[in-house]
């Protein structure tokens, strides 16, 4: 299992307060996503970050936002929130709106914020993952120091593509880290059905990739993992496949409903001990860095923002009918008509 | 023979069981196929009924997937790999076409590969760009390859046990809007629907309208309100595209000298345009007018409802573009 | 501007270091394109002039490289990859149609992908099946993306400077079989042939050939030969097939009511289908004859040099298709 | 490197005789290769297997010939030969011959004899690594112990599907061998320059596949290594991973004519000195097994079955016209006409 935690605070109490409001956003802004979609107000696959908040929280505070390239597949909320992207047109394009990143036609499973360096967004799974060599081959090429963080999942990174990437990474010394999220499933297949070795940080062993498995639960652990792992890749220009430990509190996406085919009741609850929101809040409680009213009150305002994003989102129409057949090409629109 | 009432997906599924029970040799590999039961629920209760040998959860490796069936099928096994969606099966396709599909013909005839790809093809709903891919029009361009497009219930039984027992590779695609389509029909052993042969769904006189798959839907309702305005539609249900019955497409329009071809995929360089070729090469002098196109706008498909519906052709769609040749 | 004698490979070539000196971010991208001076030599010498930062020698991994050349295209880099034939690209389709192609739309406008993929198509010489692929109909089938086919030194220089410099991605096919072909041309900065342009390479008045890439000069013989019959042939290139100029191709069938699709790749579900359903849908009444397509026969390339040529259409092969409109 | 020799001797002299003949009948045929491609007599692509001689020999007589499955990439004359397929038509294939075994269809790049289990003869770089896999999963689904070999480069190693294939071995339990020929190069790519670690072997690592590192110039050695890991494999019903060490003599194909382009004349002929049958003679020499005499009869002799077998190939007339639309399907012919 994970490293135990080994960890020495460099969080000023502001700092902490911030990730403690951010991890509390990313729960709420999920739960309205989950309410919309049962509402129909959202379609397709959506697929939420609940239980995970600590992972992208802590490690999108371990980069320069909006100098490192940042990417994932399709759960996706989580990243641009905390990058500092409008929540507001987050949701509006989860809501195929108007105002959205992509003027609704990404959807849940395409967001993309490139001025803050987020680069989405992808529903082919493992297939984003040479994009991500790609982001950080271009930024070295251009002589920037940049760092590129490319999330997938443990289902992902069975994926041939992926493999084929992390021999190129190392090949050229490209500053990626490569962030297996293992969330103990894909879909409704449980990482010991679709991994032969279920220790996916041994992936980067036959390339020559400095690999470890980190926790990524506990928000102080994650940061100080994050932080070495970070300046390592920045000051060696090389790669880095990490596999951060986390569990899916929600099911597959908003869609599944059958928890119960894959995991059992008690296996869910037992790991919602680990919740990383409660694990935060027990810190911050026992270094009297903030008090339970506190808490409380920055929970309630974190509802009460995320219902006004919704609201907010809500008020943009939907696209009009021309955006059909715009941003297909730069300079050009593809023969119309049926 | 008994007469059930089925959904389409529950006629696959019958199709699937009675061909696991005659033929141990029959599997099925895939994706969250097995204990979660399927993503469109298909193979619902093949794991529990056949176990983890028969029914294979396999890691999410499209080009993985069709090669270790392809390896199976040429000792002896007969794989059904069901694609999550067809849209993934474009992961996969140098498995399927430079190997599944050319190895008979490299081999000189000794290779058998009889591997059934089968999963819903096209848009379901907002499921954006990289996930509401058609591919029929693909494959059914690579020789070596049978590709087949079933509409009805009927056809979705009896296609696929004609797929399971070819011996050849055959992409069998569905569509997410078809699951649900209920019918009575006979099942049983020798129930089967043969490839190669086109159905006419629909009697007309003015016109032709030719589609498969979903789009037959779309093509009928199209004839219902165009019977409304005393123009009488002939409906054609291509549903085997490789290979292809021409024979009862040019004998229907022979017989209305006006032919419409509706597919969902992208209209440029679609299997439509293939369709409208062979029509005109072989049937020019027969046609009173241009022979027209119905398809997909050529746009990746939107995620936002109203843009995603712009996108798909449907019966209005479709008398528009009759406006043209009436 | 200078005139040059140059092979088709050679103006490649020169237009890549043109591109490459005047543009820091033009960078080169493939197997064996860098030490090895390349399969087909396109890329001789530019490792030793770039060095491997600008002329990167990739593993065998044809899925990686497309994704790492679209990454670093997102950030700013305009990468050319080149395919050692693009029978293999089959394998980044999912690369190149689903992440290159269809993100800028994905992104609501905010991705920019300035990338070119670029190799030999078609047949070379007893390649066999897996090596011998023509893949511009697939590519040409799908929107985000932009698909030439040069046919000339000319448009081999011109067409590729302006492929680099699209901020699209763009499918540039050659063919193993034009490499040689020689000609003068014009050289240098101001130098390029837009994309969307067919060209009318021969005039003349009782029927129009139509072709790209290598069947050009298959049309081009024909017209030849036809001539010897007292048949004036007229012979359009059609260079671009996405965005495809149907007004120069309609023009031309406008005046001579005859035409005749000429392509390499297997006849069925070609892109010969498309621009024959096109014309017939948009000229019919201009037409005294049905558009005859002319392809590659549907079979996987087969290996002894015989029945290659079989497969691959010639002069004559147009000539007997044209007997049934003349 | 490679495990030094630890040979226990279990071959006859009939057998050491045999590899011998073997041996030196796979380098005359494959001269007679080079040879007739230099006269059109062959086209496309042809790849022979000079220098590697030891590792075909030595694996294919560590297995049931006949029962165990077996394929390989495009250099694939050397296998079916040792398997004891029919020489002639071998050659007639390369020709583009009626009598090939895939009546001229194929070519040197597509041997196939599925009598005696040998499926091929593949041109997509590591994309018949998965059937390999395949193989297995069939023959060990029928209830049969059947090993699989599949054969691969290592520049083919870097393949996404392969390491797909690997996981899938491995989760599975299947039987089946993977042999990464190293011969040091991927066509004009030295190793060093395609693969981030050139231990190639460590690729088993992460899918908990075992995997080692073996000679494959010294017959005796591939013998005794070939046959314990066959072995391990029928009685385990597990996969193996096996980096097998040899050198290309001759360029990548036979139109490769610019081996100075990616390797020295000296270092090609250092790398001669390893010549499996000189080492294998030196052995045969030293042991008093066979003279000298005796060498250069069957060197003779080789030369002699080869000239038969190109003579007799010859013979064979070209495919009729009509087979192009033939084997496309089992059961109808495609579409037919331009
Ligand atoms: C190539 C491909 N195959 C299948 C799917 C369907 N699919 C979407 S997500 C998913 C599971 C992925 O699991 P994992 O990588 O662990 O990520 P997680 O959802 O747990 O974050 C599957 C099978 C897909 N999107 N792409
Ligand atoms: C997918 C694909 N890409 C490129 C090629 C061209 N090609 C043929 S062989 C080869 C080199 C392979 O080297 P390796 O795997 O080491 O095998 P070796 O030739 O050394 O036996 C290349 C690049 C191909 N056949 N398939
Ligand atoms: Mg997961
Ligand atoms: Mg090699």
């Amino acid at each position: 299992m994970a490293k135990p935690a080994q960890v020495e605070l460099k969080e000023s109490a502001a700092d902490l307060e911030l990730y403690y409001r951010q991890m509390l956003e990313i729960r709420a802004f999920e739960t309205r996503c989950n309410q919309i979609y049962r509402q129909g107000k959202a379609g397709g696959y959506l697929h939420v970050y609940i239980g995970m908040e600590a992972t992208g929280v802590g490690w999108l505070h371990a980069i320069k936002q909006g100098y490192d390239n940042v990417m994932t597949a399709y759960r996706d909320h989580a990243q641009p929130l905390v990058l500092g992207s409008d929540p507001v047109r987050l949701m509006a394009e989860i809501m195929g709106r108007k105002d959205g990143y992509s003027k609704g036609k990404g959807g849940s499973m395409h967001l993309y914020d490139f001025e803050k360096r987020f680069y989405g967004g992808w529903g082919i799974v493992g297939g984003h993952t040479p994009l991500g060599a790609g982001l950080a081959f271009g930024s070295k090429y251009l002589g920037e120091d940049r760092v590129t963080l490319c999330f997938l999942g443990d289902g992902a990174s069975n994926a041939g593509v992926f493999f084929e990437s992390l021999n190129m990474a190392a090949l050229w010394d490209l500053p990626v880290i490569y962030l297996i999220e293992n969330n103990e499933f894909a879909m409704g297949t449980r990482l010991e059905y679709h991994a032969s070795d279920t220790e996916l940080h041994k992936r980067g062993f036959p390339f020559g990739i400095k690999h470890e498995r980190v926790d990524g639960m506990d928000l102080l652990q994650v940061l100080s993992d994050a932080r070495r792992i970070v300046d390592y890749v920045r000051k060696e220009q090389k790669p880095y496949l990490v596999e951060i430990m986390n569990y899916r509190f929600s099911g597959h996406g908003a869609a599944d409903n059958d928890r119960q085919l894959y995991r059992t009741k008690e296996e869910e609850q037992e790991n919602m001990l680990r919740d990383p929101i409660k694990r935060l809040e027990d810190y911050l409680r026992k270094s009297n860095l903030m008090t339970d009213e506190k808490m409380e009150a920055m929970q309630l305002a974190a509802e009460e923002w995320a219902d006004g994003v919704l609201e907010e989102a809500d008020k943009s129409p939907f696209p009009d009918d021309e955006e059909v057949y715009r941003d297909v090409y730069t300079d050009m629109e593809p023969e119309v008509g049926h | 023979m008994p007469l059930q009432e089925l959904t389409y997906r529950e006629a696959l599924r019958t199709c699937i069981i009675e061909e696991m029970d005659s033929d141990p040799n029959v599997l099925v590999m895939g994706e969250d196929i097995g204990r979660y039961q399927g993503t469109f629920r298909v193979t619902q209760g093949l794991f529990d009924k056949y176990g983890p040998k028969r029914i294979v959860d396999t890691p999410i490796v499209e080009p993985g997937i069709v090669g270790i069936a392809t390896g199976a099928a040429l000792v002896g096994l007969r794989p059904i790999v069901e694609m999550m969606t067809m849209s993934f099966s474009i992961l996969a396709l140098d498995q399927t076409i430079n190997h599944a599909a050319k190895m008979r013909y490299m081999t000189g005839g000794q290779a058998k590969v009889p591997l059934v790809i089968r999963g819903p093809g096209g848009a379901a709903n907002q499921l954006s760009a990289q996930h509401s891919h058609s591919m029929e029009g693909w494959y059914a361009h690579v020789p070596g390859l049978k590709v087949v497009a079933p509409a009805t219930v009927e056809d979705a039984y009896g296609m696929l046990r004609t797929a399971i027992r070819d011996d050849n590779p055959v992409i069998f695609t569905e569509n997410p809007g078809l699951y649900g389509l209920k019918a009575s029909i006979t099942v049983g052993e020798g129930k089967s629907v043969p490839f190669g042969k086109a159905n006419v769904v629909r009697q007309g006189s003015d016109m032709t309208l030719i589609g498969y798959s979903r789009m037959t839907h779309v093509c009928l309702a199209a004839a219902e309100k165009l019977a409304e305005q005393g123009i009488s539609a002939e409906v054609v249900d291509v549903r085997s595209l490789l290979p292809l019955d021409t024979e009862t497409i040019y004998n229907s329009v022979r017989k209305t000298h006006r032919a419409v071809v509706v597919y969902e995929d992208w209209k440029s360089g679609g299997f439509g345009a293939e369709i409208a070729a062979r029509i005109v090469e072989d049937c020019f002098d027969d046609l009173d007018a241009p022979v027209v196109r119905v398809g997909g706008l050529n746009v990746p498909m939107p995620y936002v409802r109203k843009l995603e519906l712009l996108c798909i052709p449907n019966e209005n769609d479709v008398l528009k573009a009759i406006e043209k040749i009436k």
